[in-house]
């Protein structure tokens, strides 16, 4: 059972890069919802600013695209307003990890129902070049031209380290592979974190197809994804072997789950709002 | 006839259980009662005091001078004593020192000790304090019960009776009325208009003095089956609201200077996304952490002008508890209808204020949603910023009608949300936004006017010197000066129609503000040309009470 | 005489290398160019332009009409062939079609590949039109010797023959001036202003566009022996800076107006414990992400209002690179002299536009600390917040004076700097803060006025206007229209002289502004009372030429 | 050698209540500055706002008292500025891990040369007793009526994966242990976090002086901080045993050691200025 894939197909003018990797995620986005037999009005995809961050208009579903670096704040205020929304995050590496790494920490403890897509091309695209929270130590950009000063973030460690409920690499060059994390992932109780190796061809010149292709590799069959500290250990593997794949499970309740007066009723926009309802509030301060 | 009381001690002492229970204790002798707070940015130690005013008529300020102290330290006694009228009392433990004749000192802490609860020990006081002023302590055990367990009750009520018993009637004052009344603080009332308003979820981050509106709802968030979440930071906290409110809830925010500082983007966010959200900024005064628990008028142009390049937003400074229900029901309401940013600014002085005020009319308020369906939006793509006469796009929420789907966007964009720089969309979409601005002024409610038919002098304040002037203005026509004081509660848009009237016809102009440049007057002058003659300005962080503006304008203005 | 170029073509087609090798030349053979940029807001595809503007005299603004146009795609015909004069060129490759007569086709693709080179198929279509208007290529390799390796250059050399070889020449304008002029834009002017005025460290967070200053400062930073931070967000930046600052450095920060949000807070930091910091707002079209690429002034209300409660600020709006070098300079003197924050305005169109103007003169310029000694403070605690006359505080660095140590504070504190909430401590501060405010009113420069000397018609400006309102001048004047301008530099506080002069003088005043609402219109009319009669207002994101101006000016306002 | 420990001393009049963690935690700095042999003028304490926070004002240093979450900031300013500065970060759980999340992931990459204490109190303390990112998950406070629904912050794991170079957790009623913590931590090159375990008495009636001390022991003698995997494994144990002590190392160049020009030469603050210095690039604009 699947649902037409050409449902999610927008009317938007796309402004990307020919050959960028961004081309791949969408594609595999597509394919996860069709193949999770969903519905763009049931969907949500938010985002922040940046090359990845335009995704909400290149595919037809609900689209919050706010502001650099809070993507993922808004989503979590419509995934509490709406439980039944299917939602999304959607975003680049600058704006997950750098300008909003604040909320990325705080909603992975929130374990808020969501599937956050990290379109990691190591690099600021949009503002053409700079180096990003996860550009390698030593690589020189646009800004950084004696070289990145500072270590490269490891979101997978961090990620696990926080107790994220769900921790997933992908590469954007390999649908199948994608597609079947993000349904995973959709599927996925809590906060599922899936960051993407997504080639930037315009400014990333060192990480680039053939760079991470070289790499790149499955992770084993018998992997345990629930050992905490064995996914800790997985997510140290970088320079010569990248593993793909479920790096980190956890079971527990989500956070919507976990408060009684969202979970065991409708979604609040069905709520019924009466003034009156607050009559009895007012009593008390007689 | 009204009286002063003023409770002080550290903080840690339990002024706060005192204090509300004499004020509860008040309300149910039928007395009108004024409560406001000044303490410190500590949690133990230092000075803080509540002042207390009680009497037969409605009350709106604080009052300079003291008929009676319950001093629970010694800088109570050495920083109060000069206020103290010469037939006041102060009432203290044993303990405390002072050889002014005016003291009455008693056993409080060994009383407490024999009733076998230390905690009592303020309910003492209160007894004492009651019998001073000829009040009875019959039927008050129900104000006890609402607040205390069975057991506590007793011995509060046993504390009360022993206060009683050992000191003499002093003044004398009796109400006839009937308790018909609440007693509410601004940051309370405004929690109740959230509730009454189908504010459903509210998403903050602590910051004195607003969080008392997030603590209400918190506390009954699942009795009213409503979210309150503390969000990690104030860039979560409003664009989580915004979130929200895209999908389809009502939601709110609230802060102070320095988180609203914070919020300024998602204001911009907000504004061109169209998306309703009422955002609560109760002031106190800066810069920066400035004084966190004192109260301050001062964020005025910056809320007016907060976040990059022009856009329509509403500000509306709530003058009392009464006003702040009604009008945040109606920011919510008015959020909606324009799908704008609704800012209410109060202040701490409002937001601690108690105030018996009589109970909200609910017949006089409703939730309007202004929300569009299915045969409004017509076939094809939902266009989330389509182009109409007035500005105002049909809205939809996300996900209740099949196969249409709702794009929020920060850009410029066309109609349907998608990203379009070009020269005519740009143009179509600034105006489309910027209409709303008329139309906001045709909904503008003009200040509240009070005194004499021509006045002479004219004051002119905003917020919370409401309840002051009111007080000045009553002082100043007793003695035949022909004075009036308009008092702004919206106040962006500037509502000018009532300053044309009554500013035309006076001498004097007199901005009365808490703030060092007077705003209010600046953007007056912005947006008509008046200029204020003189100004009563305040900016020490304590609050002008109806007294203080009353002698200013004597002493500068006539 | 003057001639318009447009170079055209889809983001990613080398079409700002084009354009530079081509102002370049014209620079070096004599003439003035002024150059300025319309981009989208993406990496490829879309369409971009350039135009040049060059001549014989000096050049503020870009024009309407087109003498020559250079495309590289098909869309630059069709967007720009109906602003080509009757007599004015197209060059194309012989690729795109077009049946206009004016176009000359060259088979610069195909000319590319036999340079086995395909990167010079622009310098072809330049070598072209330098003859196309009887520019000699002669000495035009040092140019290409500053840019390129020896194989490159030779390359580009070859394609410039080429190209010159293939076209007849079609204008005839000659140059006798030596060049002897910089040429430079906006941004760049800051960041060499932030160098020579002793900027050692410069936080900031990418931005358009804001960006270049810190990738220019970025690319020099070990040859300056200084540092450039990309902070990991905006807060951070300013804090950052602000820290620095306070240890003893010149330090500064930038961005556009969605940065410069998130760092309202960190300015009211900077107010309150009165650390000096320069912040530069590089304006682009909002609200929220608005049009990234594009232009306006639509931050100036925001700005100057900019955090809770009042403090001292300044704010420059710089009007061209020539004066965006020296106020640079001058704001980092300022902003350590007065101990406070100054915000350089500038804007897309300005930070991105190329001027020939003559070189800095450095002997006009120097860095004045205003820190204090050992002697100057005396024996005892350090008070960091001392109360003075005029509210300066003697600055020292921490750590250079033995046993002495400095405390920055966010709060409301004491001389020292410790939390102080005492009423006498904070109106004394609150004063002393303020105080400044009549120090940097007696700084503050006037606006400078162009045109004769009783105008009738008063056009009022800032910033970036200034090159279109001269312009604009200049040509009014020339049919005797009796017309001057006033273009503000220093903004905030509010130069009024001049404007008194020249606005009780003139009968219409006319506000040209590129934001909706007129913000300096509202500004003068809030530190005023003057009104203006007329408006110009531009919001979609492009610049307002001379000629536009002009044009507005004979409809709209004669 | 040792310099006068009542160099420390302040003149500012302290607000904490009677009994407050926080004592025992200034106490210990001025020990370590002391046994440190430093001077108040060459020490700078920043901080942002908070209980913690007010610390710039209780011992006698140079002091940055700034923005509610932006302690670590002007910090790093102020060391670019002066790298011969001697720079302590000293502020809440709440600042620290909440409001300013964000600044700390960065400053952890940059492995910028400050000593980062944390009082954690596992609560807001100014503010009166919300929960703090470190709040127990079920915790009920001022609040968060029926307990606290995100998961507990674990400071130590999320710095290990960042590769913090150099973790540690102390408790604030162990004086001797924690003024060595403290001097360790300032002795080490690069970004020290050291998490201290604080008693607040008014706000937390669960995270009591007896619950830490019922749970907290001394890291085994034999423990290698320099094994990442071992010390995550480390990082985890809470609920019934707390190690303190050194729990993470690792060597690498400092922040200002990886910028030639700031490395190579005297503190930015002594660079001498002139505008002259910048002819040279604007000959480059002929
Ligand atoms: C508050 C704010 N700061 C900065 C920017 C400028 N900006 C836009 S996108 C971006 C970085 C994009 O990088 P990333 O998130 O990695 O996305 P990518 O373009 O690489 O997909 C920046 C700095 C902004 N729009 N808003
Ligand atoms: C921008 C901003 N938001 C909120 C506040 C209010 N505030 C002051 S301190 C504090 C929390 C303090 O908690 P923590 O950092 O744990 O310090 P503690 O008091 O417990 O030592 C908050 C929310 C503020 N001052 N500024
Ligand atoms: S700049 Fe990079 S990330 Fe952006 S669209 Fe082009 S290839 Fe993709
Ligand atoms: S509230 Fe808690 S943290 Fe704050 S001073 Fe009191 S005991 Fe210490
Ligand atoms: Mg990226
Ligand atoms: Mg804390």
């Amino acid at each position: 059972m699947a649902t037409d894939i050409k449902l999610f197909e927008s009317k938007s003018e796309n402004s990307w890069c020919p050959g960028c990797g961004n081309f791949g995620i969408v594609n595999a986005l597509k394919k996860a919802f069709s193949e999770l037999d969903l519905l763009p009005h049931n969907i949500l995809i938010a985002s922040g600013i940046g090359q990845a961050a335009k995704t909400p208009h290149y595919v037809n579903a609900n689209g919050f695209n706010g502001l650099h670096g809070r993507g993922i704040p808004p989503a979590v205020g419509a995934k509490i307003a709406n439980k039944d929304l299917r939602v999304i995050v959607t975003s680049g590496d600058g704006d997950s990890y750098g300008e909003g790494g604040n909320h990325l920490i705080h909603n992975i403890r929130r374990n808020i129902d969501i599937t956050h897509l990290v379109h990691n091309n190591q690099i600021y695209g949009l503002t053409k070049g700079q180096g990003s929270p996860t550009t390698g130590k030593g690589h020189k950009t646009s800004m950084q031209f004696e070289g990145v000063y500072a270590d490269e973030f490891n979101p997978i460690a961090f990620a696990i380290s926080l107790g994220c409920s769900f921790v997933a690499r992908s590469f954007s060059a390999d649908k199948d592979h994608l597609s079947e994390m993000i349904k995973a992932g959709m599927e996925h109780n809590g906060y599922a974190l899936i960051d993407i190796l997504q080639p930037c061809v315009t400014f990333n010149k060192i990480n680039t197809y053939k760079w991470y292709k070289d790499r790149v590799y499955y992770i084993e069959d018998d992997y345990n994804p629930y050992d905490k500290v064995e996914a800790f250990k997985k997510s140290q593997e970088w320079e010569n072997k990248i593993p793909i794949g479920v790096i980190y499970k956890e079971d527990k309740p989500t956070f919507i789950d976990r408060i009684p007066q969202i979970k065991d009723n409708p979604p609040l926009i069905n709520k019924k709002l009466d003034p009156k309802n607050a009559i009895k509030f007012m009593e008390e301060f007689k | 006839m009204k009286y002063n009381i003023l409770v002080g001690g550290a903080a840690g002492q339990g002024m706060s259980t005192i204090s509300t229970l004499l004020q509860k204790v008040l309300k149910r002798k039928g007395f009108y009662v004024f409560a406001n707070k000044d303490y410190m940015s500590r949690v133990r130690g230092g000075h803080n005091f509540v002042q207390i005013r009680f009497g037969t008529t409605p009350i709106t300020s604080h009052h300079p001078t003291l008929d009676a102290i319950i001093a629970l330290d010694q800088s109570t006694i050495d920083n109060h004593i000069n206020r103290l009228n010469n037939n006041g009392i102060i009432i203290c433990d044993t303990d405390l020192n002072s050889e002014d004749k005016r003291v009455i000192q008693i056993p409080m802490r060994k009383l407490s000790r024999e009733i076998k609860n230390p905690r009592v020990f303020g309910s003492i006081g209160i007894g004492a304090l009651l019998k001073i002023f000829g009040i009875s302590i019959d039927n008050i055990e129900p104000v006890l019960r609402k607040r205390f367990d069975k057991n506590t009750s007793q011995a509060n009520l046993e504390a009360f009776k022993k206060g009683h018993e050992l000191v003499e009637s002093h003044f004398n004052i009796n109400s006839n009325n009937e308790d018909n009344h609440i007693i509410i603080n601004g940051n309370q009332a405004i929690a109740l208009g959230a509730i009454a308003g189908g504010v459903t979820f509210y998403s903050a981050y602590p910051m004195t003095p607003s969080t008392s509106v997030m603590t209400y709802l918190s506390k009954k968030q699942q009795e009213a089956g409503i979210l309150v979440e503390q969000a990690e930071d104030e860039i979560a906290a409003i664009n989580m609201a915004l979130g929200a409110s895209y999908a389809g809830i009502r939601s709110m925010t609230g802060t102070s200077g320095g988180g609203f500082s914070l919020m300024v983007e998602g204001i911009g966010l907000g504004a061109v996304a169209e998306i309703p959200l009422v955002i609560v900024n109760v002031q106190r005064p800066g810069p920066a952490t400035g004084l966190p628990t004192r109260t301050a008028q001062c964020d005025l142009d910056f809320v007016i002008s907060a976040s990059q390049d022009d856009f329509p937003k509403m500000v509306i400074a709530v003058r009392n508890p009464e006003d702040a229900f009604y009008q945040t029901v109606r920011a919510l309401n008015l959020a909606e209808k324009y799908q704008i940013q609704v800012i209410i600014l109060s202040d701490q002085y409002l937001a601690d204020y108690n105030q018996t005020i009589k109970p909200y009319n609910f017949d006089e308020i409703s939730i309007d949603r202004y929300l569009s369906s299915k045969d409004d939006i017509g076939e094809g793509f939902y266009k989330r910023y389509k182009f109409t006469e007035n500005g105002i796009s049909p809205r939809i929420i996300p996900s209740t009608i099949e196969s249409k789907t709702v794009l929020g966007d920060s850009h410029e964009h066309n109609e349907i949300g998608f990203v379009d720089e070009s020269i005519e969309n740009r143009i179509a979409m600034m105006n489309k936004r910027m209409k709303r601005i008329s139309l906001l002024k045709s909904e503008i409610q003009e200040p509240e006017y009070i005194g004499v038919e021509n006045p002479e002098i004219l004051l002119l304040g905003w917020g919370s010197t409401h309840g002051s002037l009111l007080e000045a203005v009553e002082l100043l026509a007793n003695e035949s000066i022909k004075i009036g004081a308009l008092i702004f509660g919206d106040i962006w848009p500037l509502p000018t129609g009532q300053l044309e009237y009554y500013g035309t016809n006076s001498k004097t102009i007199v901005n009365v503000e808490h703030n060092f440049t007077g705003q209010l007057a600046n953007l007056i002058a912005q947006e008509t040309g008046f200029k204020c003659d003189k100004s009563i300005l305040r900016y020490d962080g304590r609050q002008l009470s109806g007294t203080d503006i009353y002698n200013k304008v004597k002493k500068e203005v006539l």
